[in-house]
């Protein structure tokens, strides 16, 4: 019954499935080997010191990278402090007053291409504005690369969330005679509250783990900052550096700063997807 | 009562049956209509399917009128009062899948501006509830309890899909800001899609009640199974 | 009340004994019954009786899912297709299917045709367009399509489409074509349409057709068979089975006294 | 919407706070022209002194002082492309596996697993890259590539570990998890009797996916590629670890090369000199906008079919 012609369907159809089987494991290896190297190499550098001291030249034994740990916290709260008042502002005009003028679409399309824009080319433009006019590299000019790229994130989850409020809602207050922005800031923001915070998270897990916008903005300092207005430390361009570097200490920092932003960015991202998955339950 | 006054009460139930499914009708077009207009972008239709919601809505109070008018006037017992309430409590349910649905074209007026990206994954979740909701009508329409139990079953499915749909979206969310817009849509529709499919089972909840007199309300599947199938009596 | 004469040239499927489980629960109980060649036999009986479950054994559809299982014999013209031996690309080439909801692929109208003779042949283009083109006369659409082949199989009606993958599944001559409530989403004119198109395709194939419309199977199929909870309650032909049952329960449903 | 209340009180707070948000709105607009600006004319002496030769050429030399785009921009697209080309299977690989092969008590953790690698940073990618993947690569695939197939100009310089093929491993395992979580999702999405009435015509496992989930789920797979693609050509911290920094225009995969992201994370800093400075700036210009058009095209093509399509 089986002629030829079907046995070679079926023998092709064997061989692609065991070759995917065989696609599928060789990635998952790998996949599941990332992670294992990094929890493995990264947890083994992990202690009191790692978390507590300022690193120290290569040779030397301990240190640890206590201020890169506060410099990345410092930079990436001083950016989503920078980012989310602008982004929701201009979020809430796009959803109420720009829906369909030609301003609005011109704002929308444009924090469209500036997603596309390539973190570094991001931090080459806030070094050409800030780095080069101040004359020296600052965790501010790090914290403001890093909301440049939140910016996009915070506009586009503010204006959907609020157009998702009901319109009844709006008229409901404007009815009781509340002004306009009162209505927005009472009634409108506290309706759509808990979906712009699931977008403050997603725009903190887009720049989490960034490197190369910080690269020639914050820099790197092997010291305690005194303010942000100096150069500063920060995880992930130690990491780089340290990776980098011929000492096997350093190296072995390094993996610990992998580890570290890794469990942060994973963290981050699942409380993400609860907040977004959760929201929608009911 | 007279045999006169019998046959008068049961064209009346008829009636009443008919009226239901009639909204049934409507509501499920409702679905395939504003999914239609999510597809084509097409606001003429999705203008068609908001005006339309009212005429569910009034048929809504069409229908609690005749059973108000029953249970006063022909004081219904047993089977006829099952199947007097049930009918009441499964046109709340379409009137909310009315409701839902007109909330889908309503997201179609909104995202003139911003078409959604991917939406092969909603028509697949949308195609499974409008067949979730037809089950239930047609399990309605012709008293089927074991049918109505594998509908309750169905249900899962959706909230399967339905979570396959929020995890593709949240992904490109996250990867691309750009498509956040997109993404919170597909999260709003597809969330409106799961809410009919939980009418629907709601509405194969009272067909059983309807069919058997068994609430399997808040009772886990094996045990609604086993009601229904008659191996365990329960208490009411 | 059922006919199992295995010696019969005429019997194109014979069931035997078959179960049928969905893991543990058992959902076919001993169904035995002669499906006869180029005669089209419906199925009835309330939803959940069976009879979906019967015809998806016909062409091993259950494999597809785990946990799904059949016992008992299914002989096609005298071979056992349970027998996982018989070999499914084989069996499915010779039992066509359609579905309850048309389901074209997402290709033109030509490809979809195209797409089951390419499966299991290879064919110089003119014979494909041949072979297309009579699939689609054969499945009442030709007329309809002829200008817009190169369309996606999707922008056709429902009714269109539904005929579409009627003609699909003949172009491939398979022997049975199994129909599983082709019409219960149709329109009254295209199911017409189609009822009238199976009665056309029975001089070639022998036809199984489940469905729960009651004045469907009387007006289209020679046989009838009444599922009820998984077992075969009444097989005859159609119109012995309409008008003077053996059976209460086959009464009381067909005259629509169920429930 | 409610138009903005009118009344005496509220007029003016209301007429303020719509501008305040126009305001912002405005910033919007007025911080992405500025970026355009400042970039466009920071690389004017670049733009001036080489004009279009800078795309064309391959001399990249801070000493006497010429710069040329053409290593970096092959590097950034070589690379891309061998992280494609090796994503893309293993991705349709992995997405098949989870959704038909696997057993099903192994499909849920390891689905979960592949898209929360999908958050993981990219520097820890390029890291492990260089520990793990390129002593590898330098002891034995390369050499074995380099002996058997060494014929060819793709792999005819001896192995050193760093180089566009390793980079370009490097970026697929980065985007892997991304393209494979969201092509599982479209298969799970594809209808059942869809594929039943493919398997009903005698169509084997891999026939139903070549020839009905993948076109039905078409869309949602490009958009996830595209994606891949546009990250991968962005993508700087995975590359500048193992791409070996190196200017020198060769055929083959095994060679160091630069793409332009590596070139400016390396460079930019340490760039002393008007020129040198302005010509990393036009690179980073050039980048932004072969981003910008990819991921463009990718976005027209996806919203050509909605119209059309109708269901």
């Amino acid at each position: 019954m089986l002629n030829s012609r079907a046995a070679r369907r079926q023998f092709t159809n064997q061989f692609i499935l065991i070759l995917s089987t065989l696609a599928a494991v060789l990635g998952i290896i790998m996949l599941v080997w990332i992670l294992g190297d990094v929890a493995w190499r990264g947890f083994s550098a992990m202690n009191w010191d790692f978390f507590t001291k300022l690193p120290v030249p290569p040779g030397e034994k301990g240190g640890g990278l206590a201020n890169a740990i506060v410099g990345t916290l410092l930079m990436t709260v001083t950016a989503a402090l920078m980012a989310v008042p602008i982004g929701v502002m201009a979020g809430t005009y796009l959803a109420e007053f720009g829906k369909h003028n030609l301003f609005g679409r011109m704002v929308r399309s444009l924090s469209d291409i500036l997603v596309s824009a390539p973190s570094i080319v991001v931090g080459v433009f806030v070094y050409l504005v800030m780095v080069k006019t101040m004359g020296h590299f600052s965790g501010w000019s790090g914290a403001v690369s890093l909301a440049i790229l939140m910016l996009p994130v915070v506009i586009r989850t503010t204006e959907e969330m609020l157009r998702l409020v009901p319109d009844e809602m709006r008229e409901a207050a404007l009815a009781l005679g509340a002004p306009y922005w009162k209505m927005m800031l009472q009634v409108v923001f506290r309706a759509a509250k808990n979906g712009m915070i699931t977008g403050i998270m997603l725009s903190v897990a887009r720049v989490a783990g960034e490197t190369a916008p910080l690269l020639f903005t914050a820099m790197n300092s092997p010291y305690w900052m005194e303010s942000m207005n100096e150069p500063m430390a920060n995880l992930t361009v130690t990491l780089f550096n340290y990776a980098m570097s011929p000492y096997a200490d350093w190296q072995q920092l390094a993996w610990g700063a992998a580890f570290l932003i890794t469990i942060s960015v994973l963290f981050v991202t699942i409380t993400t997807r609860l907040l977004l998955v959760g929201r929608s339950k009911h | 009562m007279s045999e006169h006054t019998i046959k008068r009460f049961e064209e009346e139930l008829n009636e009443l049956k008919d009226r239901v499914l009639a909204m049934g009708g409507l509501v499920e077009r409702a679905i395939r209509r504003s999914m239609k207009s999510l597809n084509s972008l097409d606001t003429k239709r999705a203008l068609k399917v908001i005006e339309r919601d009212k005429a569910i809505n009034a048929l809504e109070v069409e229908i609690d009128e005749m059973t108000r008018t029953l249970l006063a006037l022909r004081q219904p017992a047993a089977g006829d009062l099952r199947f007097i309430i049930s009918a009441i409590k499964i046109v709340t349910d379409l009137e909310r899948i009315g409701d839902l649905a007109e909330g889908i074209a309503e997201t179609v007026l909104q995202s003139q501006d911003h078409p959604l990206t991917h939406l092969d994954s909603l028509n697949s979740l949308s195609d499974e509830v409008e067949k979730q909701v037809n089950k239930a009508l047609d399990t309605f329409a012709r008293n089927d309890a074991e049918t109505a139990l594998a509908c309750i079953e169905g249900d899962k499915k959706i909230n399967k899909m339905f979570k396959s749909v929020q995890r593709e979206n949240l992904s490109y969310m996250i990867e691309d800001p750009r498509q956040i817009t997109s993404g919170l849509q597909a999260f709003a529709i597809g969330r409106n899609l799961e809410r009919i499919g939980d009418h629907a089972a709601n509405i194969s909840e009272m067909v059983i009640y309807m069919v058997q007199g068994h609430d399997i309300r808040h009772v886990d599947h094996e045990t609604a199974a086993a009601i229904i199938s008659g191996e365990i009596l329960d208490e009411d | 009340m059922t006919q199992t004469n295995t010696q019969n040239p005429e019997v194109k499927i014979a069931v035997r004994n078959l179960n049928f489980f969905y893991d543990d629960k058992q959902a076919l109980f001993d169904n035995t019954l002669d499906i006869i060649a180029n005669k089209v036999t419906s199925f009835i009986g309330p939803s959940g009786c069976g009879k979906s479950t019967h015809i998806r054994c016909y062409n091993r559809m259950f494999s597809l899912y785990k946990g799904h299982r059949g016992e008992g014999e299914i002989l096609f013209d005298g071979e056992n297709i349970l027998d996982p031996k018989i070999p499914e690309l084989e069996l499915r080439h010779r039992v066509g299917m359609i579905f309850q909801k048309a389901t074209p692929f997402p290709m033109t109208v030509y490809e979809n045709i195209a797409y089951g003779l390419k499966l299991h042949n290879k064919y110089p283009q003119s014979e494909l367009d041949d072979r297309v083109e009579k699939a689609l006369r054969d499945g009442a659409l030709w007329d309809e399509v002829k200008d817009s082949l190169r369309k996606p199989g999707t922008a056709l009606s429902g009714g269109q489409q539904q005929r579409l993958c009627i003609a699909r599944a003949i172009a491939v001559q398979p022997e049975v074509i199994l129909m599983d409530e082709p019409c219960s989403a149709l329109d009254p004119i295209a199911t017409a349409k189609i009822e009238e198109l199976i009665d056309e395709l029975k001089k070639k194939f022998t036809i199984v057709i489940v469905t729960h419309s009651m004045q469907q199977a009387a007006r289209a199929s020679d046989f009838t068979a009444y599922f009820y909870l998984g077992k075969l309650i009444e097989y005859g032909e159609t119109q012995s089975i309409f008008t003077s049952p053996q059976n209460k329960e086959t009464e009381d449903y067909i005259t629509g006294r169920f429930g | 919407m409610p138009a903005a209340s009118t009344s005496k009180s509220g007029f003016s707070a209301d007429q303020l706070f719509r501008l305040l948000t126009s305001a912002f709105a405005a910033f919007i607009a007025v911080l992405f022209i500025v970026m355009l600006a400042v970039l466009w004319h920071q690389s004017q002496p670049s733009i001036d002194k080489f004009g279009f030769s800078f795309l064309i050429s391959s001399d990249w030399n801070p000493v006497t002082d010429q710069y040329g785009a053409l290593i970096a921009i092959i590097g950034t697209l070589l690379t891309t492309f061998v992280a494609m080309f090796i994503a893309l299977p293993v991705s349709l690989g992995i997405a098949l596996f989870l959704a038909e092969i696997a057993p099903y008590w192994m499909r849920g953790p390891v689905g979960t697993a592949i898209e929360l690698l999908a958050a993981i940073p990219s520097i820890v990618y390029g890291m492990w890259g260089l520990f793990v993947i390129v002593p590898i690569m330098a002891s034995s695939v390369e050499p074995w590539l380099y002996h058997h197939l060494g014929f060819l100009p793709l792999f005819s310089t001896p192995p050193i570990g760093i180089g566009i093929l390793t980079a370009g491993l490097v970026l697929a395992l980065m985007i892997i998890p991304f393209i494979a979580s969201i092509t599982r999702d479209v298969f799970l999405m594809c209808p059942q009797n869809l594929k039943e009435s493919a398997y009903g015509l005698g169509a084997t496992n891999w026939e139903v996916v070549k020839d009905v989930m993948i076109p039905y789920g078409i869309k949602g797979i490009a958009g996830a590629v595209f994606l891949g693609l546009g990250r991968a050509l962005g993508e700087t911290m995975a590359v500048t670890f193992v791409i070996g920094n190196a200017y020198h225009l060769s055929w083959s995969l095994l060679a160091p090369g630069n793409s332009i992201a590596s070139t400016l994370a390396n460079e930019f800093t340490e760039a002393d000199g008007e020129l040198y400075t302005s010509s990393l700036i036009e690179l980073g210009l050039v980048l932004f906008l072969i981003t910008f058009i990819v991921l463009s095209l990718a976005e027209i093509w996806l919203h050509s079919g909605n119209k059309k399509r109708g269901i």
